[in-house]
């Protein structure tokens, strides 16, 4: 349990950055895991260059999704839209630094989930990860 | 009686089981499906060990013994619902086939276009999608009775939606969110003077409560086996028997029919009519054996000792703060306790509390507009059935209040 | 490999039990369903007492463990029949519920009346009866491939019903009575030439040959557990994963949705959209363990001993004066022998047999048509599988000498 | 086996008693055992006073069915209709002797069915026994 709810993860559960949404945005995609009802929506500002200068979030859900999308702001400020494609789940499961479950698995993806639909201007069914 | 329930635990193998090294196993997730006895893994094992051979046109020791045992286990089940004879039990995978069954069989043979059926918002998915199929296919109506506050049916809505002269009324015993155990037979009683027929989702109450179709009031019931002590796999329709005559064949195969040609074929006589291929033969076993074990315990007792569990649970669990518990109180519900601690998500408690040993389903359940319908995204549910305990809902206390401490 | 098939006899327990008091069982009656080896009797009774919880929503160790059993039984099956992905490959009751399957979801999509299903003579009643339904209900026509009195089908009478552009050809890989290993290849793509899709019946291929839907040209393949080591209450659909996406789904309930709500659904990702409600967990873990231990064998060396089983069979059977077996030559077909003896009848022959501890089957085996072609009312079948021997062989010989003393 | 296949059985299904057609009857009945494909026809011919003066039985069927057909046939000469409606499972299983395995039941009544049905003037799925 002190590995699944490190202080990390729960120290950005309870205190999100980079939390809210973005108006005016060079993307934004929202999408659930209705299996276990979580939401996120992911609000990009990208600069003239295509990197990312700001970026935020909203949804509710699990500590670990909440968690994993405020770890993933964190990481792709700066990115490029070419990196943000790039992203995988180890990136990710990187970030959180825990083994997940394949139970998890799913709401530790879903930021990357629905960061990468966006950035690829796809719907969520065809995201090339799937 | 009473007394085996006492000791019952140790008749349940995997309970001995450590959940982590040094982390004892406390269960708390019999509704999504129980535990199984000794004698029922023990049934079916000897069953593939001795016994085994394809079923009913066998002319050999070993098909002769393997059909006595399949086809013993449905006497078993016809004596525990107390159904009328052996013709209306129905074997199926599962509840959720078992209302397929009835939707693809019966009702597209009764009902067309604009024809109501009422269900509740209360319904498990298996009792909303069938019917929302059937809705998309044959343009079939829909209306939900609405759950009240307190996680009860809304009976004067009930009421009204009669007025509209469905065609069927489909709900749940017993919700397997909040325990809510439903009126059946007044349901049914109102259902049938309406003109309606009336399936009852059987799949929490069979398991958990003294069921006998004939005080009911039910046409069909569907339930499960998983869900009591039984094996996965097989799973029963009961009808009366007149229904299930006039009612169409459902999938076609071997042992469904009486006469095959290449031009067509006769349905075989019931319950076989409706089965079709190779049934699930060992299953069949393990759910005669878990019948049998259950009625051993006698299901008055099984009930009983969860009326008290509950009792105590909803005692203990209300009292930590930032807990919910959502349904009726203990006399209207059966033993789940489905609840909420507040800023902590439903997969963040069960994670935590699976760190203890303790089992609990966090989600929505297959109960989606129910959740809708409480503003809930998820729950976390504890159930309880036979083999459990008091300890075991010390157990479940203790472990949510460090669920509260780390994320306080 | 050899060297375990060699062996493998004693991986099966019910192998050792006795017929009756002091006479040895000779099982020749694994067509209708095989006996299991200890690995998978035993991977079951560990599930259930180790392991077992609902699968795929639950966040505590035990619904961990039995998910990661349960879908890891998937990735056997898909090895085991070289699908793309597992995706493909979908959970039913057995092979009739994978023909319900298609015929409930992807045909009334996709065909209408007049339209016209390719059948043949030497189908199952599996693969019959679903197709009669669906002409009731649709009115679609239904054709059918003569049997040759070789037990062959008739390929030009094939190909002029092809002309007629049918818009499924349904077939079995192999026939359960004649054993006649019907050239899928060549049928499946004649089929596809004349725009037809292809639905294999490989109940009795899938367990006794190598079977690679990657170069088999079926678009559907249906099989059983059962016949095939694993357990019952489980089989498998089959289907590329473009048609499985565009079909619709079929039973409604939990695991096969998205999202619900009281308007209607969104249906999960393959292969869950088709399986609704509680899976047979248990079966699945059985069945993944029968694929390994198939695979083990190895599939060529399982089909080669049964070759060579059905070679000795049809000399040893042929010599007796007043048997006839029907179908084809050893080469052409797999380890089945439907056969008469002249003047008794097959029930007789097959209760004879049996006090002397050989299982055989008698009756029309779920073909009754193709046994009408034979003008047959029944037949005995013994049927082979990897744990038979020539001494099993000897031993029906001898025995069907007694047969035609007793009756002489 | 000795048991199953009695001397009598065997006789019985070897030299059928009353095995024909008669032309004309009082009734006759025709029904088949589809599982199996026995099939069995019985023609009763009754005095003015309801009793059988003669029967007899066509089809073809196992030998338990056969020689339960002729053995049905010989234990009625005489009987009043009352009595042939009378008849139940255990006269059969008596006359043939054996202990049955459920399997072959079917085989062993097939007469008793048909004959019945015709006593009642019945179709075979409304016999009363079944
Ligand atoms: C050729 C064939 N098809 C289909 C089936 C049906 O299999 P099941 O009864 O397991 O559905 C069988 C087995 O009896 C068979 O031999
Ligand atoms: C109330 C209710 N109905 C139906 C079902 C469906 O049962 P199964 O998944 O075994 O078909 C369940 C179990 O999940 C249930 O709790």
């Amino acid at each position: 349990m002190d590995d699944f709810y490190r202080e990390l993860i729960l120290d950005h559960y309870k205190n999100p950055r980079f939390r809210g949404t973005l108006d005016p945005h060079s993307f934004t995609y929202e999408d659930e895991n209705p299996l276990c009802g979580d939401k996120l929506r992911i609000d990009v500002r990208l600069d003239d260059t295509g990197h990312v200068v700001e970026s935020a979030f909203t949804g509710r859900g699990c500590a670990i999704s909440q968690a994993s999308a405020s770890l993933l702001m964190e990481k792709i400020q700066g990115a490029s839209l070419d990196e943000l494609r790039a992203l995988n789940k180890d990136d990710v499961l990187e970030l959180l630094g825990i083994d997940l479950t394949p139970a998890r698995l799913k709401c530790a993806l879903l930021s990357l989930k629905v960061l990468k639909a966006g950035a690829y201007g796809l719907s969520g069914e065809s995201n090339p990860d799937e | 009686m009473t007394h085996s329930l006492a000791t019952c635990r140790s008749d349940f193998p995997i309970l001995a089981r450590e959940a982590h090294p040094g982390v004892p196993l406390t269960f708390l997730d019999s509704g999504a499906s129980s535990q199984k006895p000794e004698s029922v893994i023990r049934a079916m094992d000897d069953y593939y060990r001795l016994h085994h051979a394809n079923v009913h046109r066998g002319i050999h020791v070993l098909a002769e013994e393997a059909t006595a045992l399949y086809e013993g286990s449905r006497d078993s089940v016809q004596r525990f619902i107390n159904a009328a004879t052996r013709k209306e039990i129905i074997y199926t995978r599962n509840a959720t086939e078992a209302i397929n069954l009835v939707a693809y069989s019966w009702a597209r043979a009764n009902l067309k276009a604009g024809d109501r059926i009422v269900l509740t918002e209360m319904e498990h998915h298996a009792n909303l999608v069938p019917w929302h199929i059937l809705a998309g296919q044959i343009g079939v109506e829909l209306d939900f009775v609405p759950v009240t506050d307190d996680g009860l049916l809304d009976l004067d809505a009930y009421a009204r939606l009669l007025t509209r002269e469905p065609k069927l009324v489909a709900f749940t015993h017993m919700s397997n969110v909040l325990g809510t155990i439903n009126p059946v037979e007044s349901l049914a009683a109102q259902a049938h003077a309406a003109g309606a027929k009336v399936l009852v989702d059987g799949a929490q109450s069979v398991p958990h409560l003294p069921v006998d179709v004939q005080t009911l009031g039910a046409d069909f019931l569907a339930f499960s086996a998983h869900k009591m002590c039984g094996p996965t796999g097989i799973g029963v329709l009961w009808a009366r028997q007149e229904l299930l005559e006039a009612m169409p064949v459902f999938m076609g195969g071997g042992d469904m029919i009486r006469k095959v040609t290449l031009a067509g074929f006769k349905p075989n006589d019931l319950p076989y009519k409706f089965e079709a291929g190779t049934p699930a033969i060992a299953e069949g076993v393990g759910l005669g054996a878990a019948v049998d074990y259950l009625t051993g315990l006698g299901m008055e007792a099984v009930a009983a000792h969860e009326r008290e569990l509950i009792t105590y649970a909803l005692e203990r669990l209300e009292e930590i703060p930032g807990v919910r518990v959502y349904g009726p109180p203990a006399e209207r519900k059966g033993g789940v306790a489905a609840f909420t601690l507040e800023g902590v998500h439903p997969h963040d408690i069960a994670q935590v509390l699976d760190r203890d040993g303790v089992a609990v389903r966090a989600g929505h359940h297959c109960a989606q507009p129910l959740h809708e319908r409480f503003d809930l995204a998820a729950t976390a549910r504890a159930s309880f059935y036979l083999y459990n305990t008091r300890d075991d809902v010390d157990r479940l206390v203790v472990s949510l209040y460090r669920v509260k401490k780390l994320f306080a």
